[in-house]
C-alpha cells in the first residue's frame, strides 16, 4: 500500500505544483495601452560570434535611440530589450520564446547568423509577430514564414556575385576553403561553385577548417598543389587573417576571396599585409561611396560608441529603421499591423541601400566588391540583382 | 613525396606544440591523477599575457614601420616569453591552491575566504553601472565589502565538508575552474579577438627537395625542445622533481618520507602552467592567430588526447603523444578528409585505448587483488 | 492480483496526474516559462539516464550528448526524411491525424532509442577494458566523433542543422506530457533497479568490480546493458526534443552539452536518482534566472559550480534519495520500510 | 574424484613466475590450507583459481571441467566463491545488500523483469531475500543487516565476507586470510564458525592462513607454498615437523 500511497502524495503535490505556478503566470500588461512600445532584439553579445552580434547591437541601438529621440512613434517611446544568445542555436529559440510571450515584444530583430534565425523564426511565426532579419543571408531564413523578413541580400546572390567577379578577372582555376562548422561558410562554398562553373571556370581542390583551429598549413599546402588562380575563402575575419598569414608563408600567393564575414575593422589587424590586394564581397556599405547618409551614420556611430562601424552595425541600424518606419506606417501597433507595413515596405533609404521587400520578403540590394588595400578597403566594383539574372 | 615531407614538417611543429600543453596536462595527472581541465585555459592566459606585453606593457614596435627593430623585438619577445611562463605558473599555483587543494584536504577559512571574493566580485561588478558616477574606487570598495561579506556564506555551507574520494568529483571541480576562468576572461579581456601584429622578422627557408620551413615553425619547435629538455633535466636531477616522481610513484609513501607534498603538488602545476604559458604567448605571437578567452579550448582537449594517448603520467609519452597527434592531424587535415580532422583524433584515440589500455607508454598497474 | 490492481492504479494515476498536471500548467504557464519547464523536462532524463550509467552503475562515462544527438537526428531523419516514403505504403502514417502522428513519433521514439542504444553498445565495449580517466576520455572522443560526423552527413543538413522537423509532440499540453512520462520512465527504472535484487548488481559493479565479478556478477553484461539503457532513454529524450523544438542543429549537441549532463549528476550526488533531477532542474533554470546578470552570469554559475563541489563533495544529496519517506520522516511518520542505498 | 585439481599451474608475470608448476588437489568435504610466507603466491594461486589470472601453463580443473578462458563469474556460478585478503565489500551497501548481490546467481527472474517490477519478479525478490537472511544468520549477522558495510567493526566485515561468499551457495569456498587483524577470542569464534559452515552449508574449504594455531586447529591437510612452488604436503602435524617448511619460514638454520 505504501507504493501507491506514494504515488497518490505524488500526485497531490504535483497539483499543488500546478496551483502554485498558476499564480506565477506572467501579470504583465498589454501592449496596446502603456506608454512603451517593445522591441525585442535577440543578439550574440557572448560566444564565437559576438564581435557580429555586438556590432549589430551597436548599430540597432543607435537606430532606436535616434528614433526615440525624434519623438518615438505616435508620442510613445519605443524600448529595446536585448537578449544574449550566447551564439547557440537552442539559446536563441528559448530567448526569442520569451521576448515575445513575456515581454509582449511586438517586432522581434535578430539574427546575424541564418542558423539561429531559422532556429527561431518560427517562434515569431506562429505568435505572429514580426522578425528582421540583419544579416541572415541563408535564403531559407525567410521562408520560415510570413512574418520573416530580412533586409540584407541572400548567399546565393552573394555567392554568385564573388563567382562572376572571379571569372571576370580572369581566374579560371579555384580552390575553396571553408568552415565545416559554419553553415554560412559551407553554403556560399556551395553556391560560389555553382555559379563559377556555370561561367565555365574550374573548382579545382576543396578543403576545409573548423572555427577554433590555430592550424591551417596542412590544408593551404594540398590546396597548393592543385595550382588554384585564386582562393575562395567565406568564413569570418577571425580566422581569414591567420589563413591568408599562413598561406604566404607557405608560399601560396594567390589571391583569396571572401564574403561580408570578412567585414570587420579587426580583418587587417589580423592579416598584417597578407590581404593586399584580396577581394571580398559585402552589403552596399563603405566609406569609400562618399554618399551622405553613409557619411552622417558614421559620424554618430563615432559619436555614441567612439569606433568605426563596420557593414553588420550598419545593417543592425538599418534592420532597426526599418521595423520604426513601418511602426509609423502601420494601422495597428501589433504583430500583423506591423508585419504588413514592414512586408508594404517600398523604397526605405537605409544606410545599406534602397530598401524593397519583395514578395519573398527578402531585400534586392546590390553587393560590392571591395579590394583589400593596406587598412583601406576600397570599392571594386558593384553588383546589382539584376545583372546576376536574379 | 615533398607533399609527405611537407605535411610531416607542419605535424611536427604541431605537435610539439601539443607535446607542450599535454606536458602539463601529464605531470598533473602524475601526481595528483586528476585531469585538470583549466590547463586549456592557463595557456590561453599565456596568450593573452603574450598580447599584452607585445602590444602595451613592452615596447615593441611593429616592424611594418620599424624595420629596423627587429634585434631589439627579439630582445623583448625573450622578456615576454619569460612573463608569459612567470604569470602562467603563477596561475597554476593559483587553481591548485584554492581548487584542487581544498579537495584533498578539505576546505579551509582561507579557501572560503578566496571564494567568497570570488562570488563577491562578479555581483559587484553587476551593479558597476551604478557606481559609475563614483568612480572605479568606489566600486572596487564595493566590491571587497560583498566579497568580505560573502565569505562566511562559503564559510558556512562548508562546515561539514565529507571528503570525497570521487574522481568524477575532481574532474567537476576542474571543468568548473575551467568555465570560471573562460567567462571571467569574456568580462576582462572582451569577446573580441584580439591578433598580436608583425613584431619578429619572419624568412622562410627552403630545404632540398623544396619542402619549406618558416621561422615561426623553427622558433615553436625550439623553444618547445628547449623547454622540454630543461623539464626532463628538472625533474630527473633537480630535488623538488625527484620528490615529484616520488609522489607520482605513491603519494602516501612520499608523505611518510617527509616530503611536503602540497609543496610539490603546487610546483607541479607551477611547471605545468609555465610550459603551457610559453606555448599560449608563443602561438600567439608567431603564428598570428586569434586571441579570445575560447582560444585554449580546442588545442587544450587535443593537447589532453595527446597525453592520454602517450600514456598519462609519463612524460616521454606526453612527448610522443603530442607528435603522434599533430602528425596525424596534420595529414588528415591535408587530405582530401580534412573536414573529420577532429574526429580522426580521437579515433585514434580510441583504438590506441582499446589495444593499450594506459596508452602508449604508461604503465598499465593491474588493480591488486 | 492485489499486485496487478496495484500496479494498474499507480500506471492509471500517474498518466491521469501528468495528464492532469500538462493541462493545468500548458493552461496557465507563460509560454517562457513552460518552454523552460520542458527543457527542465528533457535535462532530467538526460541525468537520469546518465546516473544509470554513471551513479548507479559506477561507469566514468562523460560524452552522453553524443547519444542524445544520436537520438535525436535519427527520430528527426525518420520523419523529416523517411517518414514521407513510409506513407505511401502506410497511409495509416498520414501526418494531421492524431492517429498517424502518433504513430510516426512512437516510431520516431523506437528508432531513436534503437540509434542510441546501438551506440550505447558501441561505446559500452571499450569500458570492459578501460577504467575512469581512460573510459571518460574515450566516451567524451565519441561524443565529438558523433558531432563530427553529423556535420558531415548532408541528408540533415551539416552545420546548417536539420529543421521543419515537424512539431509531433505539440507544443502544450502533450509536450509536457511525453517529455515528464519519459522522465517518469527513467524514474521508475532507476528505482526498481535500485530496489531489487537484480538490481543491486548493478551498485555492486560502481563498488567494486572485482568482488562484484567473484560473485557471480556478470559484470561485462551490466556494464554493457547500464550503457544501452541508459543511451536509449538519452535517445528518446533527443527524438522529443527535436519534435518539440522543430530544429536541431550540431553545436546544440557538442562537448558543453556533455559537460553540463556530468555535472548534472555529480552535483546532484552520484547515485542518487533525486539528486540528479534536482541538480538537472536547477542548472537548467538557473542560467535563466541568471539572465538579467548578463554578462556575469555565467561566471557566477561557475563559481557557484567549484564552491558546490568544494563544499559538499559529495552532492547534494550523496547516495541519498529525497523520496516520500524522507517527507513522511519529516511530517513525524514512521518510515514504511524498504531499504534505499 | 577431486573436487579441484591443479596441474602444472604456473603463472608468470614479465620473466617472474609468481607461482610455478603446482600440483594439488582439494577433495570434496576436505578443510584444506594453504600456507606459506609473505610473496610465496599464495593469493596469486587463488587469483588463478577464481578467474582473475588465466595460467601462464597447466590447468586447473573444477569437478572435472576445465575452468580455463572462464571469466571470474562463470567460475562462480559453477561453484567456487571467494573472500579477499583486503576486504572488498560493496561499501556503500548494507549488509543485507551485500549478501544480495552474492545471490543473484541464484535468481530467477531476468534484468528486464526487474527494470519493469513484473509479478514474477516480486515473488522472487521475497525467495531472495529469505536466502540472503538465511546467510547473515548463518553467520551471526542478522542484528546488522540494515548497516552499511563500510560502517561495520573489522571484525564483522570478514564474517560478511563470507556470509557474502556463502550466498553464492558454493561447494568450494577460498578464504583469504579470514582471522588476519582478530584478536585470540575473535580467531577462535572464528574457527567454530568455519567448522560450523562447513558442516551446515556443505562446502568444501581451502583457506590461506598466516595464523598457525588457526591452520593447525582446523585443517585437514596442508599445503606449504615457498617462492611459488609447492615445498610440502600433508597432515597437520606432519606440516610442523617437515624440515623445509621450517627453513622457509625461519630461514636456513645450518649456515
Amino acid at each position: 500500500m505504501t507504493r501507491s500511497g506514494g504515488k497518490l502524495l505524488g500526485l497531490l503535490a504535483a497539483l499543488a505544483l500546478a496551483i502554485g505556478l498558476n499564480g506565477c503566470k506572467q501579470q504583465g500588461g498589454s501592449a496596446a495601452d502603456s506608454d512603451e512600445i517593445i522591441i525585442g532584439e535577440y543578439a550574440s553579445l557572448t560566444g564565437t560570434t559576438a564581435t557580429f552580434g555586438v556590432s549589430t547591437h551597436n548599430g540597432v541601438l543607435l537606430a532606436i535611440d535616434e528614433a526615440n529621440a525624434a519623438g518615438g512613434i505616435n508620442g510613445k517611446k519605443i524600448k529595446l530589450i536585448t537578449e544574449d544568445d550566447r551564439s547557440k542555436a537552442d539559446e536563441a529559440r528559448v530567448v526569442v520564446t520569451k521576448l515575445v510571450t513575456q515581454n509582449k515584444a511586438v517586432a522581434v530583430l535578430g539574427e546575424v547568423a541564418s542558423t539561429r534565425s531559422m532556429t527561431a523564426a518560427p517562434v515569431c511565426q506562429q505568435y505572429k509577430v514580426p522578425m528582421v532579419s540583419p544579416s541572415s543571408t541563408n535564403p531559407e531564413v525567410t521562408r520560415k514564414g510570413d512574418y520573416i523578413f530580412r533586409v540584407c541580400f541572400t548567399d546565393d546572390f552573394q555567392a554568385a556575385v564573388v563567382g562572376k567577379f572571379a571569372y571576370d578577372k580572369g581566374y579560371r582555376k579555384a580552390a575553396i576553403f571553408k568552415d565545416m562548422k559554419n553553415d554560412y561558410s559551407v553554403a556560399f562554398a556551395d553556391n560560389f561553385a555553382k555559379s563559377f562553373i556555370k561561367q565555365g571556370g574550374k573548382v579545382v581542390g576543396e578543403q576545409s577548417y573548423q572555427e577554433g583551429d590555430t592550424d591551417f598549413k596542412s590544408q593551404l599546402n594540398t590546396l597548393k598543389a592543385t595550382g588554384p588562380d585564386a582562393i575562395l575563402c567565406p568564413g569570418y575575419y577571425s580566422e581569414v587573417g591567420t589563413i591568408a598569414r599562413q598561406a604566404r608563408e607557405i608560399g601560396l600567393n594567390v589571391p583569396i576571396l571572401g564574403g561580408d564575414g570578412w567585414d570587420s575593422p579587426k580583418l587587417v589587424p589580423g592579416a598584417g599585409t597578407a590581404l593586399n590586394g584580396c577581394f571580398f564581397s559585402n552589403h552596399r556599405f563603405s566609406r569609400e561611396l562618399e554618399l551622405p547618409e553613409i557619411k552622417a551614420f558614421i559620424e554618430n556611430y563615432k559619436k555614441k560608441y567612439n569606433e568605426t562601424p563596420d557593414a553588420l552595425a550598419a545593417l543592425g541600424y538599418d534592420a532597426a529603421g526599418l521595423v520604426v518606419d513601418a511602426m509609423k506606417r502601420a494601422s495597428k501597433l501589433d504583430g500583423p499591423g506591423i508585419r504588413d507595413a514592414i512586408a508594404q515596405t517600398k523604397g526605405f533609404k537605409g544606410v545599406t541601400g534602397v530598401i524593397t521587400l519583395d514578395e519573398n520578403r527578402n531585400a534586392r540590394k546590390e553587393a560590392l566588391i571591395l579590394r583589400i588595400d593596406g587598412e583601406v578597403f576600397r570599392v571594386e566594383k558593384t553588383y546589382r540583382p539584376e545583372e546576376l539574372g536574379q | 613525396m615533398q607533399q609527405i615531407a611537407q605535411q610531416l614538417i607542419y605535424g611536427i611543429q604541431l605537435g610539439s606544440l601539443y607535446a607542450l600543453i599535454a606536458l602539463g596536462y601529464t605531470m598533473v595527472y602524475g601526481v595528483l591523477r586528476l585531469i585538470n581541465f583549466a590547463h586549456g585555459d592557463v595557456y590561453m592566459v599565456g596568450a593573452f599575457v603574450g598580447f599584452y606585453a607585445c602590444t602595451r606593457w613592452l615596447p615593441f614596435k611593429d616592424l611594418a614601420a620599424h624595420p629596423e627593430a627587429a634585434g631589439a623585438n627579439i630582445a623583448l619577445a625573450v622578456v615576454a616569453l619569460l612573463l608569459a611562463m612567470a604569470i602562467c605558473s603563477a596561475m597554476g599555483v593559483l587553481i591548485e591552491r584554492f581548487a584542487y587543494r581544498p579537495l584533498r584536504n578539505g576546505l579551509q577559512k582561507a579557501d572560503a575566504h578566496f571564494w567568497g571574493l570570488v562570488l563577491g566580485f562578479p555581483i559587484t561588478g553587476l551593479f558597476m553601472p551604478v557606481f559609475s558616477g563614483w568612480g572605479p574606487l568606489v566600486a572596487v570598495a564595493v566590491g571587497m565589502g560583498v566579497g568580505f561579506a560573502m565569505r562566511p556564506l562559503v564559510a558556512w555551507l562548508a562546515r561539514r565538508v565529507k571528503l570525497s574520494e570521487s574522481r568524477l568529483n575532481a574532474l567537476i571541480t576542474a571543468i568548473g575552474v575551467s568555465l570560471l576562468l573562460e567567462n571571467g576572461g569574456l568580462l576582462v579581456f572582451g569577446a573580441n579577438p584580439n591578433f598580436i601584429p608583425n613584431i619578429l622578422p619572419e624568412h622562410t627557408y627552403t630545404l632540398p627537395g623544396g619542402v619549406m620551413v618558416g621561422s615561426s615553425q623553427l622558433t615553436i619547435l625550439g623553444v618547445s625542445v628547449f623547454l622540454m629538455l630543461a623539464l626532463r633535466y628538472i625533474v630527473m636531477y633537480t630535488r623538488p622533481g625527484k620528490a615529484m616522481r616520488a609522489i607520482s610513484h605513491d603519494i602516501e609513501a612520499a608523505k611518510l618520507m617527509g616530503i611536503d607534498t602540497d609543496r610539490v603538488i603546487a610546483f607541479t602545476f607551477a611547471l605545468g602552467g609555465a610550459l603551457a604559458g610559453a606555448g599560449g604567448a608563443m602561438v600567439a605571437a608567431l603564428t598570428h592567430v586569434k586571441i579570445t578567452p575560447l582560444f585554449g579550448l580546442l588545442p587544450g582537449l587535443k593537447a589532453f588526447v595527446a597525453a592520454v594517448l602517450g600514456g598519462a603520467g609519463s612524460l616521454p609519452g606526453a612527448m610522443v603523444g603530442g607528435l603522434l597527434m599533430g602528425s596525424a592531424e596534420s595529414f588528415v587535415a591535408g587530405s582530401s578528409l580534412s573536414m573529420f580532422r577532429d574526429a580522426i583524433a580521437f579515433c585514434v584515440l580510441i583504438i590506441i585505448l582499446l589495444v593499450r589500455p594506459a596508452g602508449l607508454m604508461g604503465r598499465h598497474v593491474p588493480e591488486k587483488v | 492480483m492485489r499486485w496487478l490492481a496495484l500496479r494498474t492504479v499507480t500506471v492509471v494515476g500517474c498518466i491521469a496526474a501528468l495528464a492532469v498536471v500538462s493541462k493545468l500548467l500548458s493552461a496557465n504557464l507563460d509560454t517562457y516559462v513552460f518552454l523552460v519547464v520542458i527543457q527542465c523536462g528533457v535535462a532530467m532524463t538526460l541525468a537520469g539516464s546518465l546516473n544509470l550509467i554513471n551513479g548507479i552503475t559506477g561507469q566514468f562515462s562523460i560524452g552522453h550528448a553524443g547519444f542524445y544527438a544520436v537520438g535525436a537526428y535519427v527520430g528527426a531523419a525518420w520523419t523529416v526524411l523517411w517518414q514521407p516514403i513510409a506513407v505511401r505504403y502506410l497511409p495509416l502514417l498520414h501526418l494531421g491525424t492524431p492517429l498517424g502522428d502518433t504513430l510516426t513519433l512512437l516510431i520516431a521514439i523506437v528508432v531513436g532509442a534503437a540509434a542510441a542504444a546501438v551506440a550505447g553498445v558501441v561505446v559500452g565495449l571499450p569500458s570492459l577494458r578501460l577504467r575512469g580517466d581512460y573510459l571518460a576520455i574515450v566516451t567524451l572522443g565519441f561524443g565529438e566523433v558523433i558531432r563530427v560526423v553529423i556535420l558531415n552527413i548532408d541528408a540533415v543538413g551539416g552545420a546548417r542543422g536539420l529543421t521543419g522537423i515537424p512539431t509531433l509532440v505539440g507544443s502544450g499540453d502533450l509536450a509536457f506530457f511525453w517529455v515528464f512520462g519519459l522522465v517518469v520512465a527513467v524514474v521508475a527504472l532507476s528505482r526498481n533497479l535500485m530496489r531489487t535484487t537484480r538490481g543491486l548488481t548493478w551498485l555492486a559493479v560502481r563498488e567494486d568490480e572485482i568482488a562484484a565479478d567473484a560473485m557471480g556478477v556478470d559484470t561485462t553484461r551490466v556494464k554493457v546493458t547500464a550503457f544501452v539503457v541508459g543511451s536509449a532513454f538519452a535517445g528518446v529524450a533527443g527524438v522529443l526534443y527535436a519534435h518539440y523544438f522543430t530544429s536541431i542543429s550540431p553545436d546544440v549537441f557538442g562537448m558543453d552539452m556533455s559537460i553540463i549532463i556530468t555535472t548534472m549528476v555529480v552535483l546532484g550526488g552520484t547515485g542518487s536518482v533525486s539528486g540528479s533531477l534536482l541538480a538537472a532542474i536547477v542548472l537548467t533554470a538557473l542560467p535563466e534566472f541568471l539572465r538579467f546578470m548578463q554578462d556575469y552570469r555565467m561566471v557566477i554559475f561557475s563559481t557557484m559550480l567549484v564552491v558546490v563541489m568544494l563544499t559538499r563533495p559529495q552532492g547534494m544529496f550523496g547516495h541519498g534519495e529525497i523520496s516520500f519517506a524522507t517527507f513522511r520522516r519529516l511530517l513525524g511518520r514512521r518510515r514504511a520500510g524498504g531499504a534505499k542505498p | 574424484m577431486s573436487l579441484l585439481e591443479l596441474r602444472g599451474v604456473t603463472r608468470r608475470f614479465g620473466g617472474l613466475a609468481a607461482v610455478s608448476d603446482i600440483t594439488a588437489h582439494v577433495d570434496t568435504g576436505e578443510l584444506v590450507g594453504l600456507i606459506g610466507p609473505n610473496g610465496a603466491g599464495k593469493t596469486t594461486l587463488f587469483n588463478l583459481l577464481t578467474g582473475v589470472y588465466a595460467p601462464s601453463e597447466g590447468a586447473v580443473l573444477f569437478d572435472g571441467k576445465d575452468t580455463r578462458g572462464l571469466r571470474p563469474c562463470r567460475i562462480a556460478a559453477l561453484g567456487i566463491a571467494r573472500t579477499f585478503q583486503n576486504i572488498r565489500l560493496f561499501r556503500e551497501l548494507t549488509a543485507l545488500q551485500n549478501v544480495k548481490v552474492a545471490v543473484n546467481l541464484r535468481a530467477r527472474s531476468s534484468l528486464f523483469s526487474a527494470m519493469v517490477d513484473t509479478m514474477a519478479q516480486r515473488a522472487d525478490d521475497a525467495r531472495l531475500d529469505g536466502l540472503a537472511r538465511e546467510c547473515l544468520t548463518a553467520m551471526g549477522l542478522e542484528q546488522v543487516a540494515d548497516t552499511r558495510s563500510c560502517d561495520l567493526p573489522y571484525g564483522l566485515q570478514r564474517r560478511l565476507e563470507i556470509s557474502r561468499a556463502l550466498a553464492t551457495r558454493p561447494r568450494l569456498l577460498l578464504l583469504d586470510e579470514p582471522a588476519a587483524g582478530m584478536n585470540p577470542f575473535e580467531k577462535q569464534d572464528l574457527m567454530q564458525l568455519i567448522r560450523t559452515i562447513q558442516t551446515t552449508f556443505d562446502v568444501t574449504v581451502l583457506l590461506i592462513e598466516h595464523d598457525m594455531k588457526v591452520v593447525m586447529g582446523i585443517c585437514e591437510r596442508i599445503y606449504v607454498l615457498d617462492y611459488g612452488q609447492l615445498i610440502a604436503e600433508g597432515a597437520p602435524a606432519e606440516i610442523r615437523a617437515n624440515p623445509k617448511v621450517i627453513a622457509a619460514y625461519l630461514g636456513e638454520e645450518t649456515d
